[in-house]
């Protein structure tokens, strides 16, 4: 895979989702949700053609935060939480490059949650993808800050006792520029978002509802029905089994027949209505949105803190003689 | 490694002065004690400066806890620390005379503004009766003079508030002292020319001030001081702090590199001040940001770094616990890195503007598992430039992270400062990764000679590559549980280190013979007290030499080779032994601790006291 | 500190065996191993387990990644380790032969079954052929049997899919091995009864696959084993692991100081066990909350022991890093805290799942500014019971943060357990805050003749007080930038850890006599293996002796004392000598170290080497 | 102050504000907000006739983070962020205490975002006091999370390139229990707030606007003017200065003349309007809300987790024997 003399040959030619795949055996258990999430990865950048070295995937620890292993350009494993520093750094210094942080509902909100926060805030170039399984993985099976309340886990025996974080609500909030949901099955609305998330210019928030079939299988089965989503297009009602999300004279969200006058047409530029949808949850009692919520164009934090030239020694040496001649008052 | 024996040298006797500058926050001392230093260094002096602010909160106006003081010593020949005590000890207020005092040595100089003795501000000094009111001759010399109403008569034809008024006080108490030393009185006038040329008022009051204050001291005839001349000493063009130093030295290195320099930083004092210079560099191509936490300021680093740029993150002790985890990281990623220690005195908050050099222990061991990294420690705040320059060097010639220590002294003391030419100082090497001639497979965990590996850079076609912190099997980096695997990859990382010894011109320096009786080991911050009271002690005779540590982690075997060769070593540090533990068990010597956490550096006659007695014993 | 010179006992040679079962994940040999070991305890032998799972996530079925081991070694006497190589091993797939066969002893046995040797599991596990076919005699003696076709068979009348019957193939195995051993049929099908109770069909195939293995093993008239026969040594009524054993330590220490248990954790391979047993416990009065990282969860406990309680935290590697900046809080307000470090294999994530002992750095070190911080070590699985109280006592009665350390094998191995009697342990003192007599005013930081400041829990009328990690006055406590104070409260906070070494009886062990040839060290998790090398070293007449350490800080003047008594002394360690570095600074003996870094325990067979080799040079 | 024998004596009577201050020198800088804060706090407590021994304030690190200093109380000066995780653990440890946590913008938001967000989720029974003067204090003048966007500090030379985080937008996503805005110099709400805040069994959130006339003087003085604010009565129309706020037809808040049919009731329990009020920022050319947003009853942590009875030798004598006889099979 590594082979720079038939790499260099190969990014010539159109790639095809094969070619982006590494040699590493992919680790995940049979029926995981992530094996759905890395195919469409990889048919992403094969369908935006991207050149291997101008992506990199910054990642966490967790079952998700394995995902660098798996796709052939750089790659990241770092540690528990930080990867959206790591990535911020990343791309302050190297601009060029697509970012993505892979991250879990454990990593990427519970010990990282500030870290998201921040870098979704100061609009930081990185698409984050956060794999929610509502469950630690990879530690085997205790609660997360997304585990439904009531949950028996390892951690929690006689049920989680905590109210459960809403991730799209926390980035919507934070400041994120993009922000959508897709869920692991969905290949074609993961595919679009990938595409969307691949040339949007900002921080880009993600969250993939990821079956875990060894400590939470089926969580999201309801939602798999046409009756617990609402797939959302920009300009189109909100739709859903035969029924349409409108707002009601109190300002709030809720279900009404296809055709009503307080049908909401999506647009993803509307920030208010994003953050209602964004605070659907198990107990609103309406279907969860999915695709793009919202999305913003807004500077992204590299170029506002970008350096002005390189530092090189000629000058340096000019920026050392002025200093001294300026004799400026140490402060 | 190499042995520096440095051959003393004759400017290290001759004339020096103490002057130490107190008062309320507000008075302007530390300015006033700047000036005076940045004079003196131009008229050929070698300085060395303490400044002391109060605690981090602003405290009342008058109040004990308000008090700044700065103090300087300037001299003839190599100056070495701002002196144990003052000569000449100028007092703004009774508050900062009733904490500066001590500081004035027996039959010294005190200058006081009588005029701020007024009732209420003694009582807020806790003084019942007025200390100026019968002082006593043998302690010092009493100069009074009501600087205060001598201002506000100076200044009263100016459209001033009188408490505007009064904050030209520092000028009168320059003139005074100007005068004394005979410091040009033009320079002065030309520099506050320039420097208040946004306020005319401002401006004129300060020089009227400060005029007035040199035409007191002369009517008053009040006695000249032995003026310290200008010798062989190279004098510099300005005075530099640590952390301006150690921010130029950054710069350098990037420069040197010819790489980007990314900053990641949390506001931390007494290592903010850098974050403050840095984040004015990005006309010069600098990125600074001020992160989230310590945590994501050294991810930022570090991701900077991998990113190809030389990243660094700089904090104090419980922002460098903060970093522990990522800094492991980095060691196991091979990937350089800067991480700035400007210790301060700890543990945990502690005193946040005192200084200490109790972090050598979590700069060389505090990380879980087997981590190794160099570590090299600053000896003077002028020294802060190059020793981040050779921080930056071996974090990017051999690819991990370095710990540079300074701290709170020598960040913010100055020491006299010419403009180095970086055309002197080796370029550094940046170990690319290059794809390897006929097709072969570049492995991220290859190695070199030295056992560094190479930087692919993200962006650069056909390297493409996958690393992180789980163990990793030796040359692909692939994930590895393999214990034989393991253990090779642990060796390679302390082998890696190791072999940095032998590369370092500047590790050791013995001032004086390779044996004798008694060894001086100094690093960090007490190399200039340290080679003070040596240089004392053998002007007096005594076969006393000093080995001076700049880097705490290589440590090369010729160190125990000297130190064997004394009948005693004493290491001097302010803490409780930390490098004194490793020299003990890296070479079996049975070196002892001068050991001093007082929240300031050594003293010049403390070191000599403990010389004296360990000859002695 | 009293050094207990322990008088080597007859029970210390015997007969044992080692018996390991290895499979898929999915295959139940950790169940298997484990029962296997629980009937050998039961029927009086003493025993030592090792279980090995693949990395952390599951990997494919057949796959070697997926292969799961469990080792034991009973035998008639006192078993320190869980042996070096397998009499016995039990292989259910070509993954887990080919992964597991180095660890057979040559002309050991192999059961494997050929069921599973198909084409495609051999070519999952890399063989071209079957190994099975023409495998070697002189190498081990093949006991092949189809278990799959067996217990199929067997199972044929019960309505099971295929892929379910076949869960039951490790109790075909065990049935085998039963039979082996002559372990009782009755106990182990009581067991099945209680423990399947809930399902009658998973019930009824697993016993009809253990009479399956049982009639087979019985039939084709394997060999019998020599069976080892409880002796002297008094076995458990059960086993137990670390883990589990420290949980209930941690508890019991609740009990003896009659405090609350508040436990804080974030999960972490190999502690999580931990969290997840004590909250099980809240019927028990343990409030256990899992945080949002390491350092809430430090933070929830030293909140919760400035409450009052037993605040407790535990970890492993990279949580450890991150908990160092609040640890030095800890100290600095001298609250009581226990930290529990289980070790794994770094620097960084390493190897998250394997045993490593490089955590005694951080442990002792990790921290900036001068932290002193007591670091208790247990030695076995069953020993972290007793290590966790004695952690709990001193962090209680010397009001100060202690660290606790085990590791990932210590955590997941078994030990024969036997139900402790509170009544035979010291109940735990709390050094409660008493309004002084005769209106005094109770100061927070005056302390007791031990140097131990008293505890004032809030609640408490009258008591009220401000603590905090700036630098505090001694006695009273208020904020304090004195530097002499400074000086002061650094000496005390060391003294205080240093004087705890007074009471420590159990912190130095000395097996045989108290000088000798060579001095073998041990720490923490490394004791078995090097005792039962001293153990084979003096049976073969060599003068070596066995000292184990206990307590890392602080570290009795006695330990040198011994030390010098050694022509040689050797630390075991796993890891690059950091024990070794402090022994050597502190006392000044040349001892060397004996480092392993390959993710398991030392074998008896390497430790043997290296003291025949010391001997030798 | 902290003689015992006086003490016990002095908690039988009734106490008055200057009881609850300690022999400290209070140490801010003259003219600081806190003083104001400070004092209404003292107030509060003898308003609500506090047992001294039954508050504990828990703090981080910051100018705002001396407070405990000086309040004669249990009093816990904790490090930089992690005040909300000390505290929880102390509730937990000792339920009957009333809890007081006192932050900075940077301490609560910047290091400290993440143990807050999931303080106020968990519903711990704390009463977080964010003191907010939009910059670091304490390390004298750095931009802080709050800081405006295109602020010059010491650290941004050339201003601030981050969008400001609002506090109570974060608070209510966060699942905060109560939530409330206040200013320093008004006495009167601060005061109502803290007496409401004291006896609220849950997490509390409470953003004090806090002038700091060193780093940042003025920054709220257009708060400071009816125009500015809208103070919130629960049951009344959000009026301020001859106008009320009330919602479009778009569902968002605008303001409308008095008396308008969309003029908005203030409802403490709706949390829809809770969340468009929180979300009120510098650029949403509304009237600042103070006073309680929002308030709702629901579990606190401490009752969730608490253990049952007591560990004592007997009970784990028997926990022992138990776990013998019923010879778990180690997991
Ligand atoms: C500092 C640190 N703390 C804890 C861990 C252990 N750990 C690894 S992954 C993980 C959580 C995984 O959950 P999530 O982020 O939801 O990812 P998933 O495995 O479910 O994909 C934890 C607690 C660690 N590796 N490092
Ligand atoms: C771990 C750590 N990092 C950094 C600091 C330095 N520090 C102290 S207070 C502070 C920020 C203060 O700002 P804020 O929380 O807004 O409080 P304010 O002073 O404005 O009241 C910082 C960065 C510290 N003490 N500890
Ligand atoms: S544990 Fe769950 S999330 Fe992790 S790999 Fe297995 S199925 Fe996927
Ligand atoms: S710096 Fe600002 S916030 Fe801090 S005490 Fe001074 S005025 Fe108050
Ligand atoms: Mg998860
Ligand atoms: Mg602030």
């Amino acid at each position: 895979m590594n082979n720079p003399g038939t790499e260099l040959a190969a990014t010539e030619r159109t790639l095809s989702r094969k070619d982006y795949q590494t040699d590493n055996d992919v680790r995940w258990c049979p029926g995981c949700g992530d094996y759905a999430i890395l195919a469409q990865f990889h048919k992403m950048l094969a369908a935006i053609g991207a050149r291997k070295e101008e992506h990199v995937i910054v990642s966490g620890i967790g079952c998700s935060s394995r995902f660098p292993y798996y796709v052939d350009c750089y790659g990241l494993h770092g540690i528990h939480g930080r990867a959206p520093a790591i990535a911020t750094g990343l791309k302050v210094a190297n601009p060029d490059l697509t970012v993505w942080v892979v991250t879990g509902d454990g990593d990427g909100l519970s010990i990282g949650a500030s870290h998201l926060l921040h870098a979704l805030r100061r609009n930081v170039d990185i698409k984050v993808l956060l794999f929610n399984n509502r469950i630690y993985g990879l530690t085997k099976g205790q609660f997360s800050p997304t585990s439904p309340r009531g949950l028996p886990t390892r951690s929690s025996p006689a049920g989680n006792t905590d109210d459960p974080v809403r991730p799209l609500d926390f980035a919507v909030t934070a400041g994120a520029s993009f922000v959508a949901r897709a869920i692991d099955t969905d290949t074609t609305r993961l595919q679009d978002i990938f595409i969307a998330a691949a040339s949007h210019r900002g921080s880009v928030f993600v969250e993939i509802l990821q079956n875990c079939p060894i400590f939470l299988d089926g969580v999201f089965d309801a939602l798999r029905d046409e009756r617990g989503r609402v797939d959302l297009v920009d300009g189109e009602p909100m739709e859903f089994a035969g029924k349409v999300l409108g707002r009601n004279e109190r300002g709030r969200l809720e279900s009404f027949d296809t055709g009503h006058h307080r049908a909401l047409i999506h647009d993803v530029t509307d920030r208010d209505t994003a953050r209602q949808l964004a605070a659907i949850d198990d107990s609103s009692g309406l279907p969860f949105p999915f695709g793009i919520l919202y999305r913003e164009e807004r500077a992204a934090q590299h170029e506002a803190v970008a350096g002005k030239g390189r530092l090189d020694i000629p000058g340096m040496q000019r920026r050392l003689s002025a200093s001294s001649r300026v004799r400026r008052q140490t402060p | 490694m190499a042995i520096a024996e440095e051959i003393p040298r004759r400017d290290e006797t001759g004339v020096s002065v103490v002057v130490r500058f107190c008062g309320d926050s507000g008075d302007g001392v530390q300015l006033a004690g700047n000036r005076f230093t940045f004079d003196a260094v131009r008229a050929g002096n070698d300085v060395a400066t303490f400044p002391e602010f109060p605690a981090e909160i602003r405290a009342p106006a008058g109040s004990t806890a308000g008090v700044s003081a700065f103090q300087v010593q300037f001299g003839d020949h190599r100056v070495y620390t701002h002196g144990d005590e003052a000569d000449v000890l100028v007092a703004m207020n009774p508050a900062a005379l009733t904490t500066n005092l001590a500081h004035l040595k027996a039959g010294g100089i005190l200058i006081a503004d009588t005029g701020a003795f007024g009732r209420k501000a003694l009582a807020q000094a806790g003084y019942r009766d007025n200390p100026l009111d019968d002082f006593d001759p043998h302690r010092a010399r009493l100069v009074g003079v009501d600087m205060t109403a001598m201002v506000l008569e100076a200044l009263g034809g100016f459209d001033m508030k009188r408490r505007e008024a009064l904050k030209s006080r520092n000028f009168f108490a320059l003139g005074v002292v100007y005068w004394m030393f005979g410091r040009g009185e033009d320079e002065m006038l030309q520099w506050i020319g320039k420097k208040f040329a946004r306020s005319d008022t401002v401006r004129q009051a300060n020089t009227a001030a400060f005029k007035t204050g040199m035409a007191w001291a002369e009517t008053t005839e009040l006695m000249a001081f032995e003026r310290p001349v200008a010798d062989t000493v190279a004098a510099g063009e300005r005075t530099i702090t640590g952390n301006e130093a150690l921010s130029l030295g950054l710069m350098a290195a990037a420069a040197l590199a010819d790489l980007e320099l990314v900053v990641g930083c949390y506001p931390i004092t007494p290592a903010s001040d850098i974050l403050h210079y840095l984040s004015n560099e990005r006309d010069n191509g600098v990125v600074a940001i001020q992160a989230e936490d310590e945590i994501a300021a050294i991810g930022m680093a570090l991701g900077a770094s991998y990113g190809g740029a030389i990243g660094v993150t700089a904090t104090s002790g419980p922002g460098m616990a903060l970093k522990s985890e990522t800094l492991g990281l980095a060691v196991s990623l091979e990937l350089p890195l800067v991480v700035v220690d400007v210790q301060r005195a700890g543990p945990s908050t502690g005193m946040p503007t005192r200084a200490e050099q109790a972090d050598a222990n979590i700069a060389l061991a505090g990380r879980s598992g087997e981590a190794p990294v160099p570590v090299v420690a600053a000896r003077s705040p002028a020294d802060c430039f190059h020793a981040a320059i050779a921080a930056a060097r071996i974090a990017v010639e051999h690819m991990t992270p370095v710990v540079l220590l300074s701290d709170a002294a020598l960040a913010n003391s100055a020491e006299p400062w010419s403009t180095p030419e970086l055309a002197d100082i080796a370029p550094i090497r940046v170990p690319r990764a290059r794809a390897p001639a006929g097709g072969a497979k570049w492995l991220p965990y290859a190695r070199d000679a030295r056992l560094v590996r190479s930087w692919a850079v993200p962006g650069t076609p056909g390297l493409q590559h996958r690393i992180g912190g789980l163990e990793k099997l030796d040359g692909t980096g692939e994930i590895s549980y393999d214990g034989a695997n393991h253990e090779r990859m642990t060796d390679l990382r302390e082998r890696k280190v190791a072999v940095i010894g032998e590369r370092l011109d500047d590790a050791i320096e013995v001032y004086g013979e390779l044996s004798g009786r008694l060894l001086m080991v100094s690093w960090g911050g007490t190399y200039g007290a340290v080679r003070q009271a040596v240089c004392d002690a053998r002007q007096l005779g005594h076969a006393v030499s000093h080995l001076h540590l700049r880097w705490l982690n290589p440590m090369d075997d010729s160190i125990g080779d000297i130190a064997r060769g004394f009948d005693r070593v004493l290491v001097a540090e302010l803490n409780r032994g930390q490098v004194l533990e490793r020299l003990r068990a890296r070479f079996l010597v049975d070196a002892r601790g001068l050991s001093m956490m007082a929240g300031r550096p050594f003293g010049r006659r403390e070191l000599h006291n403990a010389i004296v007695k360990a000859l002695n014993s």
